[in-house]
């Protein structure tokens, strides 16, 4: 990372674990790589999870502003909060649009990928709760954001027991598909 | 070991409150759900049991604060959370706290009022109840921390305060740092100054529970440990008891009050940040500070010499403080999420000496560090 | 010899701020010598009020005691047990202060069944403020907010307490002080919530309005409204009216707060719950 | 017999002795009007006098029943002890 | 032809917030089709509720609505229907906004009979704030602020309402969506305060802590501790535990509070009273 | 005639506030007793079946300021009374009359705080908590006579304004006024100017319930008069409906506040005494402005050119009129009985133009005019 | 009356009918003799009629300070009362002490009188109720504070029909013997 | 038979009409479920089809559970009316 303050924007709808995403790469990136790091993301009406957005930026100095100014780096999941977020993406950022739901992706100056995620959780991996994994590993392949080793470990430490092998599994899945979109 | 006792953690607001809480040694807590505040009861559920300290759900907030007294009074030290409707409920006890000098730490994690107002949007609107909210002249310290570390820290420093002058202390939190997550080095007690009520010490029947020592504050017993005494919502004399005696009443109210603010001294934590030759200020206190430190790198950048005053503790307000700053400054801008609030106390305490400016933001969002900007860039150019 | 009500009372507080005749008073005598049948040490026992005439009893006794704010004594002493269950925890009441203001906590308290043993002094009225009626005040009675005849229901807070989940549930009067110190005595040593509603006399207040104006009138009012439980099942609902049921009415086992809480410890501590 | 001493007014006879305290008393009338057997009458203050102490029966109900701890009977041949005898006031 | 539920709602605030599989809509279809069935007037029905998932209900129906503070629901509704006894006064409540925060207006209302319909939708949980227990959280079950399970005793609020003073009281579940509909369409026509609880759920919140993820998971879940009140009845306290009696509790006539009130301006207006 | 309108009554304070409140149409009355208010509820209780007005006493202060707005909802003009334990737990439902701009009026009878303090005495312990008391940037109108009379005209100035903006107002009584009897002359309903809220005339489906006219206050309707709509205390639209959109959250919060603070000219009421040659203003309001009024005769008696200027209006507070009187003078004292809190606007709005001093009194007796006269001495000769 | 403003302070214990008696005087004064005044008490904890003071100030002028500075006049009906407020009766005032009760009359500059009132109330009037009644007689004879006509209508206008005789009896036995302690 | 209006998923035969709103409908599965007869079947969206429309009994349960008011049954040949057959569902 050679940029002193990342900004990075998950978004999507309620349900679809983006603050849970938020989390694990805020670890990695504070725990695990030495970074500094905040987490926010906003909520609907009272605290039902239907977040939409989840935000993170990792820094090597002390982070002030604590609120996204101009994402890096814009996760996705759903036409819709791809519509509205695009918009606060600076200019030489990063797109990734999750095409099983953005069908049509919006005009962008910055580098856009896209991957049918949602699918790849479905019929990749069995499950489609682990989109937001998936896209993870996407991410840290495309990005460097964190350490694949980083965000590994600090999916492992949140992961209960029974579920853990199948997020490491999304997670490389993820990795994968990020190197396929890197060469792109 | 070493390594042992600096645990590095990636937590919320909310939790790094637990976890100071905790550290700085509350045995009880009792408070009822509300956004934004209802991660604290949550930890606090989780992590009380396995330290044998009691957490309690109670029906209201006006319960949750009365149980929370009465825990103090055993000699547990206690909290309660909540956020602005929960706060107005438990005004009418705050004041028993401060008239029964019952050490006691209560969380404001402020959302948008007024009433249900925005319930999951951040504000800052609630920083003259905190000081006003209850009737009748009574201290009040109120402490606002502005990131997750600061949180942790400042909740000891609540827990200390609330304990070492006898009185209720309010932990301002807004919506932005309560859920916000950060990495946080956790300390451990060794590292920390915990502070513990004074005991009495006198014989059981020579106690006389609301005699103060020299500092203002009376030693305390707790009950069941032998010291047998009154503890009354009624102004009352050094025994405890009611009193309609004149100066009886003058003594003990002015002492209450002044307990705290001759203590300024101790009770004022702020922060300074390139002030030294500024010729603008920032009055900035909570995650507003934050916005304004990243002002204070963008106008210097483009050669504004303009500088952050951080408050943290808001009450007592360090009227010199700000005077003394007024003497150096040609403008003071305080941005802030409410409709002005703390702004009437600095152009008070500036006493025309410099020009005082609002900045107010209430559409539940973060004022942002350009905002900040702008309006001085505005300012100047008048 | 020492009597036993100097054992207990702050003497320099005395003679006590109530009227003449007042039955806090009466009530006040009925609970220490309940206490002292115990063997309670002093050290021991908490007692906290809210606020009204009755409430003014915590200034009196020399144990740890509270005078808190209107309406909330259970929830101020909900903290201390919780904290301490060593203690023996007594509220005192009265009608305005437990079924007014404070009924929520009364049935919270119940619900819980946290071990405090609720009094209630009942005199049917607000008696500090100046006689405004209280929802025990009996219905048509008058107050002076009542001027023409008070018209609301008033609650049977037995039933009530009963329905919400006590332990112990019994009434008395101040005209049966032995009936009283009975019943408290057995509270007190009931683990769970315990409550004891104690039909008492305002002369200054209730008593003016309503032609009652001395002490005795007001204890001989009392007594002929009084009707021993057993009695008063068998009455029809004509002859119910305007008569009040006297006796114990609910005395069951059933687990504590605080022994529960010990539960919640121990799960905690052996890595247990809901993760 | 009447002894005085502080404001402490005390009535005796061999088995009984009632003391009141007159500066307690607030002469509501309780104890004489519910005696059972008229052993107290008030005074011009309204302060109950133990004229027939003779009669007294030990029963304590002015006792327990005075509101400001202001008349006391003591058993003069037994330990002085206030009535715990179940339900016997139940009517 | 126009549906009855689109005559009654306010469409352009639908689809609604609450989750998928939430009982608060299924509650809502119930009131409608009551309010329906007695032909009122849209003008002439206000509805009251407090804050919680269940409280934004009258956001979506077409009446004078008034969603106010947290557990404040029925004084509010009083004044209104004090202030205007023509209009038809419902309150629409929470678990938590009724029986925890709200409880004292609860029984206080009850005490008064005031001509008030409360509506009890109680999912056993906190929903809004994100699944903390409530009082009526059956005990030994898991709640965010429960995560050892729950040692609390749960309300009976039937019990509670009908010992409070209530003229009407009954319970169903979002289960029976014909039986609410009657039970409330009883409560409605009833003068005095009457009261229906509708057993619902919340997968979100409640489910979530307690394997009970999707709503028909819940729903089953409902029915399984459903018991038709005849039946209970005859249950030994065994078979009871984990139960929920469902029917009508009590039914009976009494006098209306804003009734008694016009007698009371009569007097006052002939020149007697208490002077 | 003319001899029936004006009666001539002994009253005391709180009976003025009933015969005000009365005369300015007030129907609906709920409350809790609590000394020194009571006899407000008494006085209600008595009065209002007479004229087939509501009066209910309810089982707390919560439910009283519940009922009242419900009340003031179906068109009745409603109020409450209390004093500070009961305006505390008033305090979460005054912010929902604010925010749902419910007309009603609450008085608060001021006795010595905090807590339970001095329930009996006299104090002017509450005027922030007037101001700042509930949580949330929220409008607020309070009003503080300081005789008999005058409650009982400033009572109808409160229903009025409250009508008129469509918000709840504070009318701020001491133990001193609301106890003390006086010579009142009680004018006729015709002799006095009665404002009833603005009632709607559009067509029932484009009724939009907070949409505001020119004068920032939206024009009301009854519920049950066929104007059917929502009314929650959640930020809400034009259309009474919860909102999350940044725009118009500011813009109705922004309103809220502005209806009042904007139209200060209307609702500021203030008297003069012996200012014009003034070189020290006293600054006063309720019991003790009287104190007041006899300590300029003494000190001019003395030859000392003091003047008074005498608040009714203490919030929204009135900065020009301080900041006009501190060009003038050379010092202003600001006697209150409390530890110095409406001192503490004088000064801000004085921004040093003047020396602004404090005179506090907390005993539970009124400030007497010597008092005064000897602190204004004392600080002449330093 | 020739001063501007003359200040009255009634003392005594809770239950001696002193602000009923205050209250009636104010009415006299400012109903029936057009005078400006005020009337005001000191209460004991809460309002339980405890009150040992009323206040009454009678003056031609509006009355600003409401509170008594300096008693012109001031009635004792306890010795407690009387030597807590004799301290703050002006150098020429007048004190009315009911030597029932007041026993030990302080040292004081101005004139004192003395009278058995409490007696009178019970053995000339039969009804101890009265003594404020009798109090006030006395008081308005001998300073003609108020007209006798006046404190006559005001004493009627507030008592119930059934007491009203008993009490205007009260009044003129006051007159009477104020009449007697003038000559004195 | 399926017809399209709107979000309005129409599906008759000539005696019942069932009418799914896919705008307010979010798949919460309680009348598929619950369907005695199992006419409903969940397409891939989650939403209710009316597969089996010929066997509905027209018992309104799905539109009475439906807390969205998502889902309609009209019958075509009387009036449309809700199913208000007291005790029906006491079990
Ligand atoms: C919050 C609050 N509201 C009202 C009051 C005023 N107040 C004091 S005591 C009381 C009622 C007393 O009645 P009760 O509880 O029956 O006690 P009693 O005086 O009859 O013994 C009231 C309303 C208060 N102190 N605090
Ligand atoms: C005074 C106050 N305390 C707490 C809250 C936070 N709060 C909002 S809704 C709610 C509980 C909701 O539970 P319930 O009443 O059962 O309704 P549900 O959401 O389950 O339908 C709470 C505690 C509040 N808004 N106001
Ligand atoms: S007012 Fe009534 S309750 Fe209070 S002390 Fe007097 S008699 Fe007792
Ligand atoms: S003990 Fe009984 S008999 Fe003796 S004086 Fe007392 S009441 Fe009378
Ligand atoms: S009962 Fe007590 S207070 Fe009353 S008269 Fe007898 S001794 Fe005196
Ligand atoms: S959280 Fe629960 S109660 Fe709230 S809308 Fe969702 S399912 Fe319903
Ligand atoms: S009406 Fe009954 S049978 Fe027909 S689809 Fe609906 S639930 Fe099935
Ligand atoms: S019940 Fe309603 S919301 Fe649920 S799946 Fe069926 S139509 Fe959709
Ligand atoms: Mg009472
Ligand atoms: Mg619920």
């Amino acid at each position: 990372m050679n940029k002193e303050r990342k900004e990075i924007c998950l978004s999507g709808s309620g349900g679809q674990g983006l603050i849970l995403a938020g989390i694990i790469l805020a670890e990695a990136a504070g725990i695990y790589d030495g970074f500094e790091v905040v987490q926010t993301q906003s909520y609907g009406p009272e605290a039902r999870g239907g977040a939409s957005r989840s935000e993170v930026i990792i820094s090597k100095e002390k982070i002030d502003y604590p609120k996204v100014i101009k994402s890096d780096i814009l996760l996705a999941l759903t036409q819709q909060s791809c519509d509205k977020y695009i918009k606060n993406v600076s200019e030489d950022g990063i797109l990734l649009a999750d095409s099983t739901n953005v069908l049509k992706v919006p005009s962008f100056t910055g580098k856009i990928y896209q991957h049918p995620i949602t699918d790849d959780a479905i019929k990749v991996i069995g499950n489609q709760l682990v989109t937001n994994i998936i896209s993870l590993g996407i991410i840290v392949q495309l990005t460097d954001i964190v350490t694949r080793d980083a965000i590994k470990k600090a999916l492992s430490a949140r992961m209960p027991a029974r579920i853990k092998e199948l997020n490491i599994k999304a997670l490389e899945h993820g990795f994968k598909i990020g190197e396929k979109l890197k060469i792109i | 070991m070493s390594d042992e006792k600096q645990i590095v953690k990636i937590l919320q607001g909310n939790e790094a409150c637990v976890e100071g809480a905790l550290l700085a040694g509350i045995r009880f807590f009792a408070g009822y759900p509300i956004t934004p505040a209802s991660e604290i009861a949550e930890g606090m559920a989780r992590r009380l049991p396995k330290i044998d300290g009691k957490f309690m759900q109670m029906e209201d907030e006006i319960a949750s604060m009365a149980a929370v007294i009465g825990a103090s009074l055993t000699g547990l030290k206690a909290m309660t959370a909540s956020s602005g409707p929960g706060i107005c409920l438990k005004q009418e006890n705050i004041g028993f706290a401060a008239i029964g000098e019952i050490p006691c730490v209560i969380v404001n994690a402020q959302r948008g009022g007024p009433s249900t107002g925005l319930p999951t949007k951040p504000s800052q609107g609630d920083v003259m109840q905190a000081r006003w909210g209850t009737h009748g002249d009574h201290p009040m310290i109120a402490l606002a921390p502005s990131d997750v570390n600061e949180i942790l820290e400042i909740t000891v420093k609540a827990v200390n305060f609330s304990e070492k002058y006898r009185t209720p202390v309010m932990l301002l939190l807004d919506e932005v740092i309560a859920h916000m997550r950060e990495k946080v080095n956790i300390p451990s007690r060794e590292q920390l100054e915990i502070i513990d009520r004074k005991k009495t010490n006198v014989k059981k029947d020579e106690f006389l529970p609301f005699k103060a020592d020299e500092d203002m504050v009376p030693p305390m017993a707790d009950f069941g440990s032998g010291y047998r005494y009154h503890v009354t919502g009624l102004v009352h004399n050094e025994k405890g008891y009611p009193t309609s005696d004149a100066e009886e009443i003058d003594k003990f109210l002015r002492r209450l009050s002044n307990k705290v603010e001759l203590n300024k001294k101790d009770i004022v934590i702020k922060e300074e940040y390139s002030l030294d030759d500024a010729k603008i200020a920032i009055v900035a206190y909570g995650s507003v500070a934050r916005a304004a430190q990243r002002t204070v790198k963008l106008a210097r950048e483009k050669g504004i010499k303009v500088g952050l005053l951080k408050l943290i503790t808001l009450w007592p307000f360090d009227d010199d403080l700000i005077n003394q700053l007024a003497s150096q400054v040609d403008l003071i801008v305080v941005p802030e999420m409410n409709l002005g609030q703390m702004v009437r106390e600095v152009q008070r305490a500036a006493q025309g000496k410099s020009r005082v400016i609002s900045y107010t933001r209430i559409d539940g969002d973060l004022i942002n560090p350009i905002e900040i900007l702008e309006k001085i860039e505005e300012e100047m150019s008048q | 010899m020492k009597n036993v009500i100097e054992k207990y009372i702050r003497k320099e507080m005395f003679p006590h701020i109530w009227c003449p005749g007042c039955g806090n008073g009466i009530v006040l005598g009925a609970l220490i010598r309940a206490i002292d049948s115990l063997g309670w040490e002093k050290d021991e026992v908490a007692m906290v009020s809210g606020i009204g005439c009755s409430s003014r009893i915590t200034g009196y006794v020399d144990f740890n005691t509270m005078n808190t704010t209107h309406g909330r004594a259970l929830p101020f002493a909900t903290g201390i047990k919780m904290s301490n269950p060593k203690l023996k925890v007594i509220a005192v009441m009265g009608d305005g202060d437990c079924a007014a203001i404070g009924g929520n906590h009364f049935i919270h308290a119940a619900r819980r069944n946290i071990d405090i043993t609720a009094v209630i002094i009942n005199n049917m009225i607000y008696g500090m403020t100046g006689g405004q009626y209280s929802p025990m005040t009996p219905t048509g009675k008058f107050g002076s907010t009542a001027p023409y005849g008070n018209i609301d229901q008033n609650f049977d807070l037995s039933a009530l307490a009963a329905s919400a989940g006590a332990s112990y549930v019994a009434r008395s009067s101040i005209y049966n002080p032995n009936q009283g110190t009975r019943f408290i005595k057995k509270a007190l040593s009931k683990k769970g919530f315990s409550v004891v509603e104690i039909i008492s006399d305002c002369p200054i207040s209730y008593g003016r309005m309503n032609k009652l104006r001395t002490p005795v009138k007001m204890m001989e009012w009392i007594k002929s409204i009084s009707v021993p439980k057993k009695t008063w099942e068998k009455l029809s609902v004509e002859e119910k009216k305007d008569k009040i049921p006297m006796g114990e009415f609910l005395d069951i086992c059933i687990p504590e707060y605080t022994d529960k809480y010990k539960e919640v410890c121990a799960i905690a501590q052996e890595g247990g719950g809901n993760e | 017999m009447v002894t005085k001493k502080d404001n402490m007014k005390v009535y005796q006879n061999e088995e009984t002795k009632i003391i009141v305290n007159e500066e307690w008393c607030k002469s509501c009338g309780i104890c004489i009007n519910y005696c059972p057997k008229k052993v107290l009458v008030a005074n011009e203050k309204g302060y109950p006098v133990a004229e027939k102490i003779d009669d007294c029966i030990q029963c304590m109900l002015c006792e327990l029943r005075c509101p400001d701890f202001a008349i006391r009977v003591e058993n003069r041949k037994k330990v002085a002890n206030y009535n715990m005898k179940d339900g016997s006031l139940e009517d």
